[in-house]
């Protein structure tokens, strides 16, 4: 091209027309990655066959915006047609919503909200900004369907803490990154006062170039203060709430829709913003107000995607067009070109549409919250986004087009699954060297350096915490449980469930397992699993093996939920996450689980209750070695991942929160990472109390591919003497006794091995507060 | 029996002010979520507040403003502009403050705690400083209750008994730079709770979660009529939210109840 | 206009737990030979006013907010 | 032995929250004039060495933990 694609308008602002209808494919690509479009070849010659249709050239802002709309973040072009194949539109009844957050009934009068996004790019450049702003994100998600946040989660991946040798160019150490992700979170989640009540830390050297922060959080709401996400219809006014516009966070999306690269670090300062809780609070109570008196129609978090995204959103979803006058955007610093204003992911905002004889009301309530609150656009009925700037007009697009984006079925391979033909075991020490191995592996290991320093207790509704037994002498936790409405005895439970390294061996089985522990961990404190929540973390959808796993882990999701019937109201994909020199991040499809107990007061903890008592295992330990944590320690090769029999799990769960109805079980912990060993062990750990093991009788193999098999849909349970009648006839042969409490140590029989109880807390409590610094 | 008005009060960025209300409601007490705008002389029609309208005044825990500065005193200060000679006769009339946790920051902020020499200092003469172990720390505490007989707030525990009261803070070690600041508490009967082992002996970290002197958990002002104490007795009102009640099962009600419980009949 | 510092530092006495643990990062980092690690607090603020105002009033606010005098001093300078 | 102070900025342009409520607060105290509020995080440490490798030293200690280079900026001196 001889010519510069661009012609600035004479005006007193920066508005540039750019040359596209007659731009070589060469020029196209030029254009998007000058303007840091991160638009394909193929889609930039969509956009030029629009404006040859429509007549004219597009100016900056057009094309920007349609920069951050076609985002994968934002249009899941390359994810939407799986997704709808395998997870969307599980219809049960008890769905209210699927906006911003998922809603589900909780009783007769609430419903409660659950929503998991990612913010794993920021993090990885930013730690402590990225995960805070992640927080900020959520909440605002959750706010934005009237309800309440009651409560966060944090599931995070990392590579080894204590990593030595060489980091590749470009990347943090996985401790730095681990502190300030902490940090982030605690200081955003406490500053504004809602607890962290559950998460999980995953740990392996794919991590190490691009972490992964997920976050996920719950709501509560009157059923009759529901909000809408979308307008009420043409002619009403579009009020913006909240923080002022800057240049933070502009392309954050693009840059969440491209791999990590070495000079990450500079070419996305913009992207990397920092939250103000101070902010959000008053925003959240003024939302709260607004709604709960019925003033406003709908409303809308900016979050990736800025006005753009929410403007088009809000009126498309209503079946209108919209007109902005730009110029009223209260700004942060002046001097921002329109486009920057447009496209801007500064935090702390959100959207409201409302009928324009309440608009003053509205102003009024924002007013006396001191939260800047300002109309800047109406709805129009033609479908259309126009935008002015000081009444010239300098954008006007179709609105299906634009906020629509393309929709791909990329080329993908089924992947490779590890299989039993190529299996190798490892050469095994004796149990005891096993067993505080794996306890001190910091995939096992006491998570308690973080989960302390986040407060899990704030608004006092947190009935079961994340870390359960004899007070400062905790181990962990399954679910943990709320009792989101003080009045009733009905709580809510929500826990984390992934699975990684099946996912990479075996994706189908691997998102299987995951749904798997995210609901055995809900059924094992006594709650009935209600919804799942998603958040797809995978690497990047162009390559045709990633995209394999991707599909296989979603089908996985997707039979699980759908034989069992339970909705995904509300999830949330990150693709992309590959690190500097493209390597791809382990699979990670992060579950959230949330279940409902009709009387708290039944609930089940997993510390072991007391001596003399009876420990079962529930479900069928099989020779599943795949993936297993003995095999990644030990150095065992492929073996079979662990398969979900969905009738299995209708059946254990039935049977299983029947027994706890009754209160017939006295301890529960699912069993996972480590099979029973580690599961006995962390029940011994949280409750102060020994155990005797025989594992002969529990299933048909040797008794160490018992202790050590992770096969899905178990769990320990611990029964008295005196319910144990009651609870084998229940469970009918699903249940399988391995042992007695009771003693000052962990004694497996089959083995002749003796563990003191304080030899595996130490062994479990230690290795995290070691490389993060502190002790318990 | 007459209304006993609780004014909670909060500004941008409080939290805990609703389960610090919820508790005043349970014991029958009707508290007010008031923001300190509306104690100001211009405050909007129909929103304004007057804090000798009330018979108790809570400072919830949580974060105030975020804590930037140091915690509670961004609070403090704009609480002394707002409504300093009001919040004084209130205290020197005899009306029960609470402060906890963020709450007793600001307390020792506003120089209404320790208060060694009169009931509200010019300047604070405490500070409630970083733990330790230099960490945000979540967790349960065992406090005995050492009161002497002065605070309005403790009567219905019994004496030298012990409380779990759940810690969150970052900032909760009591300084001073008197020496002999722990002596004159103890003489004035001014330290209302300790920090003690499950057991009841001299608490050792965590037990301890910040590091203070004597294992200072609350103190009281000399009259007897404010309370500041970082753990949170709000938050155990019922035995639900004791973090082992699943291991052991106590009475229904949360030992936090009694401070509640306390300070209403005390008021009756 | 003037631009002041304000620099918080802990009282003698006073214990640094952030200076203490960022000495410990620092040292298992491979730093070796880091004695004393102290954190201090630096607000520069933009005032109106004379050099010598502007150090006056920025003395006030750390009364009135920026510092606890039991465990801080202060020092104002014009940058 | 020498002692290094170590000043970590903000960049211009990212957001300083902290910074942005400490001036609120001054300006409803009655602070009247209060321009930009800027937080500054300092460390003052001592090390082993020449004046030279003393700065040398907190440079390798900021890129390696104290400092990000996203959004921080940061100045070694001898004190
Ligand atoms: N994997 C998934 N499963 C179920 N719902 C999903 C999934 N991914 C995204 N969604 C839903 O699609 C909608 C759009 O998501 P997204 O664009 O990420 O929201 P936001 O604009 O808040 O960032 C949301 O309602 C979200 O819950
Ligand atoms: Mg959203």
């Amino acid at each position: 091209m001889v010519k510069d694609p661009m012609t600035r308008r004479d005006k007193p602002y920066e508005l540039f027309d750019v040359s596209v209808r007659e731009a070589s494919d060469e020029d196209l690509v030029k254009i998007s990655g000058d303007m840091a479009l991160s638009l394909s070849l193929d889609e930039m010659k969509t956009i030029k066959e629009y404006f040859v249709k429509e007549g004219r050239e597009p100016t900056d802002i057009e094309l920007q915006s349609l920069g951050q709309a076609w985002s994968e973040h934002c249009c899941y072009k390359s994810s939407k047609a799986i997704l709808k194949e395998f997870v969307f539109g599980i219809g049960r009844e008890d769905v209210l919503s699927r906006g911003d957050a998922g809603v589900m009934v909780f009783d007769e009068d609430h419903g409660y909200a659950l929503r998991i996004e990612s913010h794993n790019h920021p993090s990885a450049v930013e730690p402590y900004g990225g995960a805070a702003t992640g927080i900020g994100g959520i909440l605002r998600d959750v706010v934005c369907m009237g309800a309440q946040p009651i409560a966060l989660a944090d599931p995070l991946c990392f590579g080894h803490p204590d990593r030595k040798g060489e980091l590749p160019p470009g990347t943090k150490h996985p401790r730095y990154l681990m502190s300030g992700v902490v940090s982030g979170i605690r200081d955003y989640g406490n500053r504004v006062g809602i607890p962290t009540i559950t998460g999980g830390m995953f740990f392996d050297e794919r991590y190490t170039g691009n972490c992964l922060v997920n976050v996920a959080c719950l709501g509560i709401v009157k059923r009759s203060d529901l909000a809408k996400n979308y307008a009420g219809g043409p002619g009403e006014v579009m009020v913006l709430i909240g923080g002022r516009t800057g240049r933070d966070g502009i392309h954050g999306v693009n840059f969440a829709s491209r791999d990590l690269t070495e000079t990450s670090d500079e070419d996305s300062r913009g992207a990397v913003q920092l939250g103000d809780p101070i902010t959000k609070e008053p925003v959240m109570h003024a939302c709260f107000e607004v709604n709960a008196k019925h003033l406003i129609t709908g409303m809308k978090d900016l979050g990736g995607g800025g006005l753009s995204c929410v403007v088009g959103e809000m009126a498309l979803d209503a079946g209108c067009g919209a007109d902005v006058n730009l110029e009223k955007v209260p700004l942060k610093e002046s001097g921002l070109a329109p486009w920057e204003i447009w496209v801007s992911e500064s935090q702390e905002r959100m959207m409201c549409t409302c009928k324009p004889e309440n608009l003053e009301k509205v102003l009024a309530v924002f007013d006396s919250w001191d939260v800047l609150a300002t109309p800047v656009a109406m709805t129009t009925g033609t479908r259309r986004t126009r935008i002015f700037w000081h009444g010239e007009q300098i954008f006007d697009m179709d609105q299906h087009f634009l906020t629509t984006g393309p929709l791909y079925n990329r080329p993908y391979v089924d992947p490779q699954v590890s299989s039993m033909e190529n299996e190798r075991s490892p050469r095994l020490p004796d149990d005891r060297t096993v067993i505080l191995r794996l306890l001190s592996d910091p995939n096992v290991a006491s998570k308690e350096w973080a989960i302390r320093q986040y407060d899990h207790e704030v608004r006092a509704a947190t009935v079961l915490h994340p870390m359960v037994g004899e007070m400062n002498r905790t181990g962990p936790g399954d679910a943990s449980v709320l009792r989101p409405v003080p009045s009733s005895l009905k709580g809510l439970a929500a826990a984390i469930g992934c699975n990684p390294w099946f996912t990479s061996l075996d994706p189908y089985r691997g998102g299987m397992s995951s749904v798997d522990e995210a609901w055995r961990n809900v059924v094992a404190v006594g709650a009935m699993p209600n919804a799942l929540t998603d958040c797809l973390n995978f690497g990047n959808p162009e390559r045709p093996e990633r995209l394999g796993e991707f599909r296989e882990a979603v089908r996985g999701i997707g039979d699980f939920a759908k034989a069992l019937n339970i909705p995904i109201p509300s999830g949330n994909v990150s693709l992309y996450n590959e690190a500097p020199g493209g390597a791809s991040v382990l699979p990670t499809p992060m579950m959230m689980c949330c279940g409902i107990i009709d009387d708290i007061s039944k609930a089940v903890t997993a510390d072991f209750k007391g001596p003399g008592n009876r420990i079962y295992v529930i479900g069928e330990t099989k020779e599943e070695m795949g993936g297993s944590l003995l095999y990644r320690v030990f150095g065992g090769k492929q073996g079979v991942v662990p398969s979900v029999d969905v009738d299995n799990v209708r059946e254990l769960t039935g049977k299983t929160l029947e027994a706890m109805d009754r209160r017939l079980i006295s301890g529960c912990h699912d069993c996972s990472d480590g099979g029973i060993a580690v599961a006995v062990a962390e029940m011994c750990i949280s409750g102060q109390t020994g155990a005797v093991l025989d594992l002969r009788k529990a299933a048909d193999m040797s008794p160490r591919k018992v202790l050590y098999s992770e096969s899905n849909t178990r769990w320990i349970a611990e029964v008295s003497e005196e319910n144990a009648e009651e609870f084998e006839k229940i469970m009918g042969g699903s249940a399988h006794k391995i042992g007695k409490t009771g003693g000052n140590s962990m004694n497996i029989r089959d083995s002749g091995v003796i563990i003191e109880v304080e030899e595996l807390r130490k062994a479990w409590n230690d290795p995290i507060w070691k490389v993060m610094g502190g002790q318990s | 029996m007459k209304e006993v008005k609780v004014c909670v009060l909060r500004i941008e960025g409080t939290n805990c002010e609703d389960e610090m209300a919820d508790a005043f409601s349970m014991v029958g007490a009707v508290p007010e979520k008031v923001h300190l705008k509306q104690m100001e002389e211009n405050a909007p029609a129909g929103l304004g507040r007057s804090l000798e309208d009330y018979d108790i005044l809570a400072f919830p825990g949580g974060f105030s403003a975020g804590d930037y500065v140091r915690a509670g005193a961004i609070f403090a200060a704009r609480i002394k502009s707002v409504m300093g000679p009001q919040l004084k006769s209130f205290v020197e009339s005899g009306k029960p403050v609470l402060g906890v946790c963020n709450g007793f920051q600001i307390l020792v902020e506003l120089g209404l705690l320790p208060a060694l020499e009169g009931a509200m200092s010019e300047t604070p003469t405490a500070a409630l400083y970083t733990n330790d172990s230099g960490r945000f720390e979540c967790r349960p505490t065992v406090l005995r209750n050492d009161d002497r007989g002065k605070c309005l707030f403790v009567s219905e525990i019994p004496k030298k008994s012990l409380v779990m009261f759940p810690s969150a803070h970052a900032e909760g070690k009591l300084m001073s730079n008197d020496p002999d600041f722990v002596s004159k508490l103890e003489d004035n009967g001014q330290i209302v709770f300790r920090y003690v082992n499950p057991d009841g002996s001299d608490a050792d970290y965590p037990w301890n979660p910040n590091g203070s002197p004597s294992d200072i958990a609350g103190i009281c002002n000399p009259a007897g009529n404010i309370l500041g104490m970082m753990p949170h007795p709000e938050r155990v009102m019922t035995r639900f939210t004791r973090p082992d009640w699943t291991r052991n099962p106590g009475p229904e009600e949360g030992d936090g109840m009694m401070i509640f419980r306390s300070v209403m009949k005390n008021l009756g | 206009m003037a631009v002041i510092e304000i620099r918080i530092e802990l009282k003698k006495g006073v214990a640094d737990p952030e200076g203490k643990n960022t000495k410990k990062a620092l040292e298992s980092l491979g730093f070796e030979g880091v004695g004393e690690v102290k954190t201090v607090k630096v607000y520069d603020i933009e005032v109106e006013g004379t050099d010598e105002e502007a150090v006056s009033e920025g003395e006030e606010m750390c009364k009135k907010l920026l510092a606890n005098p039991v465990i801080q001093n202060f020092k104002v300078t014009v940058r």
